[in-house]
């Protein structure tokens, strides 16, 4: 059974120890049903903490990648009981902490209540929801909280800092910063921004910070690495797992 | 099925809809609404909220958009006794005559204020989805008469059965960008609008088609959509000598119906029905009836009543008319039907074609695939309310509906 | 080329038209004019200038014409000041929009006009010509309207090119037949028309859809049409605080021409600017510039200037734009050329199409094919005109014109 | 040389003789250019009268066969010099007097008075134009008369009674008795009226009248001969000739 807390001191751990949290995000039920449960078992043992994203019909903030993820997952047949339950399976063999990423329907449809205990029977720390902003959120936040769970916020470089307070004093486990498309590591420019952002947000709160922006490679870890404690990696993850690569092998590499 | 409110509640919930307090500060009417949307957009919308509690009070802004309205847009549009269809329903039948606005419907309204809004705001570039085609003309058009680029997002299944609209669309300077995920219709081109909002946030200006999203959209949108029952009332008091006893529209997202419904919500003696698509019919995914048959849930930022499975997927639709086809509806009728105030009914793919027909070769109106399924449930009602006066929402023209019809033509 | 009058003839003319004497008891407008027309159709003639004498001086034939005028052609029609244009042009351009009419442009006055006089007439069946379609379009929407069943012919090369028009009059519940002989344009749907309505003189009325052929068409038409003018002279003095300086529009029986110009003929400050089919250039069989080229001659009833050889063969045109590609026009424009009191210029294909593409992207408006000839006439008055205010009669919309805006826009 | 007096006493001689006069009809150029001399002088040996049709471009009153044959000749060329030139080259070897058919815009292109003098040295008595009603009719028929000829006025079964008599006042060398399309001589009832209607020309004037509406046979010619001095045959001829068959011996049954 997992925490928040439980995922916030493992980050912690992490900034203590100057390394790098990588987060994994793959799309439950992706590509096929019966791999879901070994693919996590494995990504749990290269991830420090694994993001299982929940299929919804209407990815209004994803790319592509996970829109095409998303849209197969579907059409295989995944609803969030079944990703429960398969998360149930293995959950003694999961190395890492589990938070999962959902549109807030699919949330609605299960009922909070029931969502929360549930996620937490099968180990799930936290909730990132992307369509559901700090004001509308209080439902789902004392639902989970009730349960220990914690509803993560997302942060992004257009928010002002003012809204910053806000969302760090409501996140729990982590705090998501979201980086603008486009955005790469690569970019010596864009990275001087990137970190004056990151550093801003860290100036904020005690929580750790993660990111994500199509980080592809080690260099990119590194990158983010200097400025917040954790790598989420999703689109290169999922690319990987279309392409039918090793991608345990390319997490892995990423360290 | 809609919420379960007590007749008490109802009451309560009326009255507030009358005394003006809906959308509340959350963006709520009553339960529905509100503002579910992405991180990155929340700044996007505060500016957008500031910048539409300024400008719809800013009587020189009302102006202008009233004067585009009165010079560009043509209005105000007729109203028209419909003398062969009165006869043969049996009932005396008036049309708002939307069909009659620039570019073909009601959808102008909206765009040409959402346009001067955007200008006044100080965005870049115009992004819009459309369904039908016709919020796609109406956005590219406005885009251009203001003086904003414009690009149109329109599912692909879209993009083949309102050909004409993609053509008219570019001709008028608009990029057409056709979207190939989901379901390729109407709500697919709104989730593709949305990310690429999410792309540049600050100078990209969303012109949403109808009375849906995230708050303040389906409170501006029925703002610029309510001209058309402010002029209806004052016709028909004029030129029927009193309100109607019923009123019809059609409802895809439902900013036509709000629009015309909005000024007859305090007579209560005026009976209010909006008409979904019933498609094929009443199975899940055989139309796009939400008020009719769907549940509330949260779709592309708002609160309201969709078609959903157990799982809270939204489902696809079917509807031979693509302005309707959509899993959706703005939260304001949501709140309508909860308390009772309007009727939600459907008309059938078949039920919208013959009705399309008969107006046609009773008034020779060509009127929209969408429209024609108002005419369907007027149609019904008049057989059983003999000699009483109803006055139908002509949303549109049927111009860009030619394509499909032909092909039912010959059939 | 023009008759030769002199000075003097031209003031006596003009005054004769100011006093409103044409036409005269001979159905002439000055020299041109007429009735030349088969014995077969002599009786259907003066029953119908009968007819025309009574119900046109009817203040309850007029007062019901003017009521679907309102309620359901939607008139007035918006003028609209056509800001970037102005600005792009150097001067001051408003447009008259007969494209916001119901079926989407000025024909439908004159159709349902002539509808409203054939059910009181006592016609059992309507005939009608069309070019572009938009007649034909407006002939079938005006019968539906007052109950008529309504054929239609259309030459077989304009059925390809304006296709969408046509299943826009099927489904208006006409019945449409492609004409194969002559050029298979206009005029040979004409020809068609006045054939058909000989096999049954008494039965059928005949709409035409221009202000040419027989007296009384001419007048009948003008009449129909002057609404245009009428509302745009109290428009233009109201919205822009006086006259303009100038009033383009374009030309092909000229039946939009003549009701924009006709209240204005007296205000010789006034401009008029007749604006034909220069198609491929000036070359006998290259345009359909029967003004700026043609010589006088009969031509489907009426003497007048047209297109024809030296041995009175009429000759085949072109342009890019169905409903200018005729080779006769109204006498009554080669009347006012005669006296000199309007101007005739003509437009190439692509200067027409250019000016389509430059109004769309500066108002947002898409307009007919037809229309952007004058336009492009506008366009270059206004550069040797700078600050000067202009007029433009937007006489339909184009959406009519897609297949053939699409083709050229592929190049 | 031919003038509206020697058609006129032509058909008068007819009608004393209790003969029907036989008036063919055809196009002047149709089917080919060449063969358009030697046909006029064949068919004047079979016809009382040849009415020899100008093709024009907008032959707004005529059915589909003169229709087409019109639209053939101008395609060859013909004009209506090229007309008049070729009847001279023959006009020696014609056994009947000529009218001549054509819309009014080729004869105003050739103006009147010439018109006049040259149809009258090539031996054209009278002409008929189906588009120049009465009351437009002055300033040709003046020229016409000028040089002896005349225009032959049409009047059909809608014509009212007195614009008949105005009609037969104005006519020169015969009247021209349109009947309606879709009257044929083989239906009685109709042919009953069409008596009615013949009579009541003939109560109204001296001249002679002819009638044509698609006559096809000899039955059809005997019909018209009992209330009409002559029959004119158009389209049954024209058709003969587009279908190449022996059109003097088609003539020549008619009889
Ligand atoms: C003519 C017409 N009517 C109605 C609609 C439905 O939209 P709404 O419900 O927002 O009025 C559309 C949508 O495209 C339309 O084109
Ligand atoms: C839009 C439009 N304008 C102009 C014309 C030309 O006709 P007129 O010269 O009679 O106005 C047409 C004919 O079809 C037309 O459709």
């Amino acid at each position: 059974m997992a925490s928040s807390k439980q995922i916030e001191s493992i980050l912690k751990k992490n900034k203590r120890n100057n390394t790098t949290a990588l987060i994994p995000f793959f799309t439950a039920g992706y590509p096929q049903l019966n791999s879901f449960a070994s693919n996590l078992v494995n990504i749990s043992k290269v991830g420090d903490i694994v993001e299982i994203g929940v299929p919804f019909s209407d990815p209004m903030a994803d790319g592509m990648t996970i829109q095409r993820s998303s849209h197969q997952a579907l059409i295989n047949g995944v609803n969030l009981k079944w990703i429960f339950d398969q998360i149930e399976t293995v959950s003694h063999q999961l190395q890492a902490p589990l938070v999962m990423m959902s549109y807030l329907n699919p949330l609605l449809a299960f009922g909070f209540k029931a969502l929360s205990q549930r996620a937490k029977e099968v180990g799930i720390g936290g909730f990132i929801v992307p369509d559901l902003p700090l004001e509308e959120s209080d439902e789902l936040r004392i639902a989970l909280e009730n349960e220990g769970l914690g509803l993560i916020q997302l942060i992004t470089p257009a928010t002002p800092a003012s809204r910053m307070i806000d969302l760090c004093a409501a996140s729990k486990g982590f705090i998501y910063a979201v980086t603008m498309t486009g955005i790469t590591g690569s970019d010596k420019g864009l990275s001087l921004k990137l970190a004056k952002y990151l550093n801003q947000i860290s100036n904020l709160t005690e929580l750790p910070i993660c990111a994500g922006f199509g980080v592809r490679s080690a260099k990119d870890v590194e990158i983010i690495g200097q400025h917040a404690v954790g790598a989420i990696v999703g689109s290169a993850l999922v690319e990987a797992m279309e392409r039918e690569e090793d991608f345990i092998g390319f997490l892995k590499r990423l360290r | 099925m809609a919420l379960d409110f007590s007749e008490t509640e109802k009451e309560i919930l009326y009255q507030s809809v009358l005394d003006n307090k809906f959308p509340d500060d959350m963006g709520r009417f009553g339960p529905f609404g509100g503002r579910y949307i992405p991180e990155t957009l929340v700044p996007a919308f505060s500016r957008l909220e500031i910048g539409v509690k300024k400008y719809l009070n800013d009587p020189q802004f009302i102006e202008s958009w009233q004067n585009e309205l009165n010079e560009w847009v043509g209005r105000p549009t007729a109203m028209t006794y419909a003398k062969q269809l009165s006869h043969a329903w049996g009932a005396e039948v008036w049309l708002k005559r939307e069909d009659l606005a620039h570019t073909g419907a009601h959808k102008i309204n909206n765009a040409i204020g959402q346009a001067l809004l955007a200008k006044k705001l100080g965005a870049k570039q115009i992004i819009a989805e459309t369904g039908a085609g016709q919020h796609g003309v109406a956005s590219a058009a406005a885009c251009a008469r203001v003086g904003l680029p414009c690009r149109v997002y329109m599912g692909a299944v879209d993009i083949k059965r309102q050909a004409p609209n993609v053509d008219r669309m570019r001709q008028l300077g608009a990029e057409v960008c056709a979207v190939k995920t989901g379901d390729q219709t109407l709500r697919a081109a709104i989730d593709e609008a949305m990310r690429n909002w999410v792309s540049d946030p600050a100078d990209i200006y969303y012109i949403i088609g109808s009375a849906v999203g995230p708050h303040p959209y389906p409170f501006l949108v029925r703002e610029f959509q309510s001209v058309i029952g402010r002029e209806a009332r004052k016709q028909i008091v004029t030129q029927a000598g009193g309100l109607p006893n019923a009123i019809f529209a059609c409802v895809g997202g439902g900013s036509n119906a709000i629009g015309l419904f909005h000024s007859f919500l305090g007579d209560r003696e005026v009976e209010l029905i909006g008409v979904e698509a019933g498609g094929h019919g009443p199975d899940l995914g055989q139309n796009a009836a939400t008020l009719a048959t769907g549940t509330p849930g949260v779709l592309q930022g708002a609160y309201t009543m969709i078609l959903q499975n157990h799982d809270g997927q939204v489902q696809e639709t079917h509807s031979v008319s693509a302005g309707l086809d959509y899993s959706g509806v703005g939260p304001e009728h949501a709140l309508l039907q909860s308390i009772g105030r309007v009727d939600y009914e459907s008309a059938t793919d078949t039920e919208a074609l013959l009705a399309l027909s008969e107006l046609c070769k009773a008034e020779g109106i060509l009127t929209a695939l969408e429209t024609a399924h108002a005419f369907a449930a007027a149609k019904k009602w008049a057989s059983n309310n003999p000699g009483k006066r109803l006055l139908i929402g002509n949303s549109g023209r049927g111009d860009k509906d030619m394509i499909t019809l032909s092909a039912h033509m010959k059939g």
